[in-house]
């Protein structure tokens, strides 16, 4: 069975560790917060201007003078800060933030990511996502294997416009969760009851499988 | 203290003519200056660019520039959630330049601090990338970028006193204090404007050295854009 | 939250090597961190660099470094008011790196920002500018300047909490900010340590994030330079 | 009669002006906040994180977390901001700061300045002078006319290792205000009592005299 978009999610916040400081970028990345463990310490960061960002505010509690990246009302939690946009990219660019997990609408198997502009169609704008893949060492993209027409989301190279290069290390889908290395994916886990074959069906780039793959777990 | 109140947004925006470069504060709908947008949209200013991180709603923030076809081309980072705006950008009536978040605070920074340019790794071997200098540092490829002009900038504080010294309050903080100075004359509109002396000097998030005119605004209305909550158990 | 706090000066410097790179915060003798520069004597740790605005005097601050014989590069703004120091550097004994303070503030700011090189006009057609890229920018010339690398950061505020946010008072802000995740390592002295949650948020200078150790100091003798008063009428 | 340094203070007190922020420079220079006119407004901005600055505290007052570039203990007037050393340079290298007033050792008549170093003899470090006469559009050096082995200090050409390249405009010495003009030093008022040909013989660099030159008003 492919993953829903919360066990997408479920699964990334593995990926979380203690001492923490993550960005998350804006759908599937937003619900990580959801299931990380409560016994880690973690810090989340928005780039529009908060360090220590706690969940939605109760009905009537909320602050037009609070908000994420995407705009939602927030809150902070006790320790949190407030700071300047410039500051804000200075802990990104200058690598103080150690875990970066954003959507992508294609990903490349030399990672590549393709997520911010369709020619002629959509264009929203990078936000701060071209600042964020340049600089973290640490990057997980966070979508579904194929788009809503069943093309692979995973090729060989990207044909939407860049919004980095050479940057996504890790990637979790509905279906997989494979690594970047020698400029092929390679093959980490099923989802449970998904077989090789389809994850092979479905990602159009070159797939490494080296032996049993296991299934996740959530 | 040198004085920098002026007694409302028509006299703040005293000079300001067609065609000129604006740069204005805040995030989504989120610390931006209602009262000056307002103005601008009153005095009818036409042909002018905007320097801003997002170009609001489609009623409200620079939406209501946007409406009334104000606005010549938009430098953002992030312009979704706004209908007309994409009509404007597709169909080539809106210049638009998009570029990465960081880059745009940096370059507002870059201004106000006399940094004529620097270098970013962000959206270097992308289109943003393109036409530009690049550079290897530290192994790594990085873009030259400069530092923005404008000729007025418009920002929004919680605080304010007659100095020009500001204080911002949660999140609406965002790009005003990066912009405070990075124009030829900056403007703030304030919640509250206090005689000089009333605020802390270490809670100061901008000297007023970097402030033309200060004003209170009329009225806030602050809307939410996306108004999420959290159900009580 | 993420709690940074280690138990002391001891625990705070583990890890410091000879022939390391310290930044250190701190204008004249206002704002350094004191209870480092003690621990970094009596650990006896030799031939370093170290980047500060000023080189302290012959009895506090970095000058009990400097008698020790325990530095090997002071890369500074102004060193005056310091007998040791002069001596040194005549004698050949200390190298000596001497930069414009406006310079080594954005060094460092680059170095916090991940940004690699910056241009500005401080010091073009000095010997500062000797064996630089320059370039002209708005019929001006400017020279290229990098961003500092350093293992460690030392920086002293007067309030912080155990997230690792820091809060700093009166002039005794000045570098320290700029040197805070400017290096590998930062640690963050200060004067009172609080439980995480009871700083306002709106008031923290630097965020927790840019601090990876931080502790209380035991003493401060927050020596004043120039003791300087007016008589009262 | 020459100006004493008092004097050469309040000549130049005059030529700051309501709304002004004005960067003193240690000596001379901090000398003139004393004597600006008490009907106008003005700022003082020091490097090391003030604006606002107000004059030396009372006996037992002073605090060592409250002190100019020059380190001496200040206070801070209400309506004034403490800063980090890069915002302050923001307001110098931004061209925030309207006048700055600062000593030399020499000034040439191209309008270059040296005051931080005499090789193998005294080097302290030029601080923050470099991005001051850098930046700044508005420079006046305060300074005595000659050395104490009565050489000239305005030169054809700085003989001592710059501070900073064609940035003087205004130079108020002992015996004279000059200004730099096409290369050259123009000069505008005399000392009391003081001759044009004390002045030229005083001066090294070539020294241009128009009309009669009035003597200065204190």
């Amino acid at each position: 069975m492919a993953l829903t978009k919360e066990q997408i999610a479920q699964r990334i916040a593995k990926e979380v560790k203690d001492g923490y400081y993550v960005n998350l970028g804006i759908g599937i990345p937003t619900l990580v917060a959801n299931f990380v463990r409560e016994d880690i310490e973690v810090e989340f960061q928005s780039e529009n201007g908060i360090l220590g960002m706690g969940p939605f505010p109760y009905d009537g509690e909320e602050d037009p003078d609070l908000i994420n990246a995407g705009k939602q009302t927030i809150t902070a939690l006790p320790g949190a800060s407030f700071f300047d946009s410039a500051l804000s990219f200075s802990m990104i660019r200058g690598q103080h933030v150690d875990l970066t997990i954003l959507g992508a609408m294609e990903v490349a198997q030399n990672g590549d990511i393709a997520n911010w502009k369709i020619p002629g169609k959509m264009v929203k704008g990078m936000g701060g996502a071209m600042d964020l893949v340049a600089s973290a060492e640490n990057i997980i993209v966070a979508m579904m294997h194929t788009n809503r027409a069943g093309e692979s989301k995973l090729l060989k190279q990207c044909s939407l416009p860049l919004t980095g290069v050479n940057c996504v290390k890790k990637i979790v889908t509905n279906l997989a969760v494979l690594k970047i290395e020698n400029n092929k994916f390679v093959l980490l886990e099923r989802a449970p009851g998904v077989s090789v074959e389809e994850i092979m069906e479905a990602t159009d780039g070159d797939l490494v499988v080296y032996g049993d793959i296991p299934e996740m777990q959530l | 203290m040198i004085n920098k109140t002026v007694t409302n947004v028509r006299e703040a925006c005293e000079g300001i003519k067609d065609g000129m470069t604006f740069m204005l504060g805040g995030f989504g709908l989120s610390g931006i200056p209602e009262n000056c947008i307002a103005e601008l949209v009153r005095r009818g200013v036409r042909g002018v660019t905007c320097i801003s991180n997002n170009a609001g709603v489609d009623d409200f923030g620079l939406g209501l520039l946007l409406q009334k076809k104000q606005i010549k081309k938009m430098i953002s980072s992030y312009v979704g959630e706004n209908a007309e705006f994409e009509r404007q950008m597709l169909s080539g009536e809106l210049e638009v330049e998009l570029i990465p978040q960081g880059t745009l605070a940096q370059r507002c920074q870059a201004a106000q601090s006399g940094i004529p340019a620097f270098f970013t790794p962000a959206g270097y071997g992308t289109e943003v990338g393109e036409g530009k200098e690049s550079r290897e540092f530290n192994g790594k490829m990085h873009l030259m970028e400069y530092a923005f002009k404008a000729d007025f900038g418009f920002v929004k504080a919680w605080k304010g006193d007659t100095a020009g010294n500001l204080i911002f309050k949660g999140t609406a903080r965002n790009f005003n204090p990066n912009m405070a100075g990075a124009a030829t004359i900056t403007v703030a509109e304030v919640e509250e404007l206090v005689p000089a002396g009333e605020l802390d000097p270490n809670h100061i998030h901008i000297p007023g050295i970097f402030v033309q005119r200060i004003f209170k605004g009329e009225r806030y209305e602050k809307r939410i854009e996306q108004r999420t909550v959290r159900t009580r158990k």
